[in-house]
């Protein structure tokens, strides 16, 4: 059991380096936004199940952070990448098209 | 050039100062006085699982009391000083998401439970009142980002706040009559080692302390907002 | 055996949070760095976790979660103040 | 192991410190400075000190964060957007 949650946490890390290194070699922000809020997710969803696995009276918390985990992350790369949008963030060269152009103008309001 | 030079030279003499301080701390393994006795005479005295937060309750608790009222100044003169005239404010707020609006509003309680488990477990495990406090003023702080709440109510947020301070000093009256001293927390049993209901009166000073911090802290952040223009509301 | 792969993973993690604080740092906008200290963010809590394991203190999980859910809401709060909704 | 850890990223403390104090943006600025916090809290939690280290992710990653961008939108208010210039 152990020995399987050791697997399970290298398999997490590995994620963890892959969206590191997404971070360092990807064109534009929106890309490098796709590696470090995606894969971060799953690295830390499968290092704390290895972690549950090899501690197992820490599975509640491990579980606790698992859930705040998957609930909080896609909320804050979602506002994120609004805000980049909006704030006027190019598309970087290779962009092929922009469909929201035009998309959010009347969004804004006095709300 | 000069400049940057005599900055370098600045830079090394401080190196130098601070050196022998750098060389001489890992080596000192035994406890100074003070630390050794508050080590060994704390968990039989206090019944606290937590060294450090007992220490910050009872031998230090004048401090905590000082800091209290510190954090209550501050919120006084920011609210003082960044108070509304009515007509200011203009400001036209991009609307949140609604994506960002419902997250919030689901994961609001999460973090309000998660806040009332720290102070609640203040002599337990790490944290205590000051943190629990943060982290209910973090999850008011979501609900004011997420544009859910445009508002708090001030009577309720003002009431807390001189509710737990009063009750604070209070209990430390209470440790004068029926204990040691003041800010003594055995006036309550000691119950068990290790459970939530123990410690005598710590945990019922880290709830007041974490809900006045709460208070506090939410205060400064609604009096450092910019209000929203009113006029331009679409409905 | 088991300790020895969480050391592993804990050093593979350790060089992904180097990486990650380089682009914080060169990080040409101001969205790039903000998406750099999300996966700081998230990196250093799984790090906290190795943490709490190698030391065998169970209470290190509640630093954890505070960090996670603060920095969660700071995240939140930089793209509130980058849309101008601040 | 533990001391190599706490050098590694003490080392990127200062890094991230250091760009705080040279960068023209100030919004990134104060991101780097939330990073620095971010990474001290590591440090605390690897010198077994958890409640400093609770209290420097609480106070310093988000509370300083969010009360410098609230007023860096003041600033930002006041300068460009008022109705009233």
């Amino acid at each position: 059991m152990e020995i399987l949650g050791g697997i399970f946490a290298i398999a997490g890390s590995v994620f963890l380096f892959l969206a590191a290194l997404g971070l360092i070699r990807m064109p534009d922000m929106y890309d490098r936004m796709q590696a470090g809020t995606k894969a971060t997710t799953l690295g830390t969803m499968l290092f704390l199940i290895g972690l549950a696995m090899a501690e197992p009276q820490w599975v509640g918390k491990s579980a606790l952070l698992i859930l705040f985990v998957i609930f909080s992350n896609p909320l804050s790369s979602h506002a994120l990448a609004r805000a980049a949008y909006h704030a006027g963030i190019s598309l970087g060269e290779r962009a092929a098209c922009d469909e929201l152009a035009g998309a959010c103008e009347d969004e804004e309001e006095t709300a | 050039m000069i400049k940057r030079f005599l900055a370098i030279i600045a830079l090394l003499g401080a190196a130098a100062v601070l050196l022998p301080f750098v060389l001489k701390l890992p080596t000192e393994e035994a406890l100074p006085g003070l630390a050794s006795e508050y080590i060994e005479n704390a968990p039989g005295e206090l019944g606290a699982a937590n060294l450090v937060t007992g220490i910050i309750v009872t031998y230090r608790g004048l401090d905590t009391l000082g800091e209290v009222a510190v954090l209550f100044a501050a919120t006084a003169a920011v609210g003082l000083l960044l108070k509304r005239t009515g007509n200011e404010g203009g400001v036209s707020h991009w609307r949140a998401s609604e994506i960002l609006e419902s997250g919030g509003g689901f994961l609001f309680p999460l973090i309000i439970l998660y806040g009332v488990y720290i102070f609640l477990h203040g002599h337990l495990t790490p944290g205590g009142g000051f943190q629990g406090g943060v982290v209910i003023a973090t999850g008011f702080l979501l609900l004011l980002l997420s544009g859910s709440v445009n508002s708090f109510n001030h009577t309720v947020m003002s009431l807390v706040e001189s509710f737990s301070g009063f009750a604070y000093v209070a209990v430390a009256l209470a440790g004068l009559i029926w204990a040691a001293g003041f800010l003594d927390p055995r006036f309550l049993p000691q119950g068990d080692f290790g459970r939530l209901f123990s410690a005598g009166a710590i945990p019922v000073i880290y709830s007041l302390i974490g809900l006045k911090v709460g208070a506090e802290l939410i205060g400064i952040l609604d009096a450092m907002r910019c209000k929203v223009r009113r006029e331009g509301v679409t409905a | 055996m088991a300790d020895q792969l969480f050391n592993i993973a804990a050093v593979i993690m350790l060089i992904s949070l180097v990486l990650a604080i380089v682009r914080l740092l060169i990080g040409p906008s101001v969205g790039d760095r903000a998406v750099a200290l999300d996966a700081m963010t998230i990196i250093s809590l799984s790090l906290i976790g190795w943490i709490a394991l190698s030391t065998g203190r169970g209470i290190y999980m509640d630093v954890a979660l505070v960090y996670g859910l603060i920095s969660f809401v700071g995240i939140v709060a930089i793209a509130r103040y980058l849309e101008r909704g601040l | 192991m533990n001391i190599a850890i706490v050098i590694i990223l003490g080392v990127l403390m200062l890094a991230a410190a250091v760009t705080a104090l040279y960068l023209k943006s100030l919004s990134a600025a104060v991101i780097a400075a939330g990073a620095v916090s971010l990474l001290a809290s590591v440090i605390y939690l690897l010198l077994a000190a958890p409640d400093v280290a609770m209290t420097e992710a609480a106070i310093g990653s988000a509370l300083t964060t969010v009360v410098f961008l609230y007023a860096l939108s003041r600033m930002r208010g006041t300068k460009k957007e008022d109705p009233r210039d």
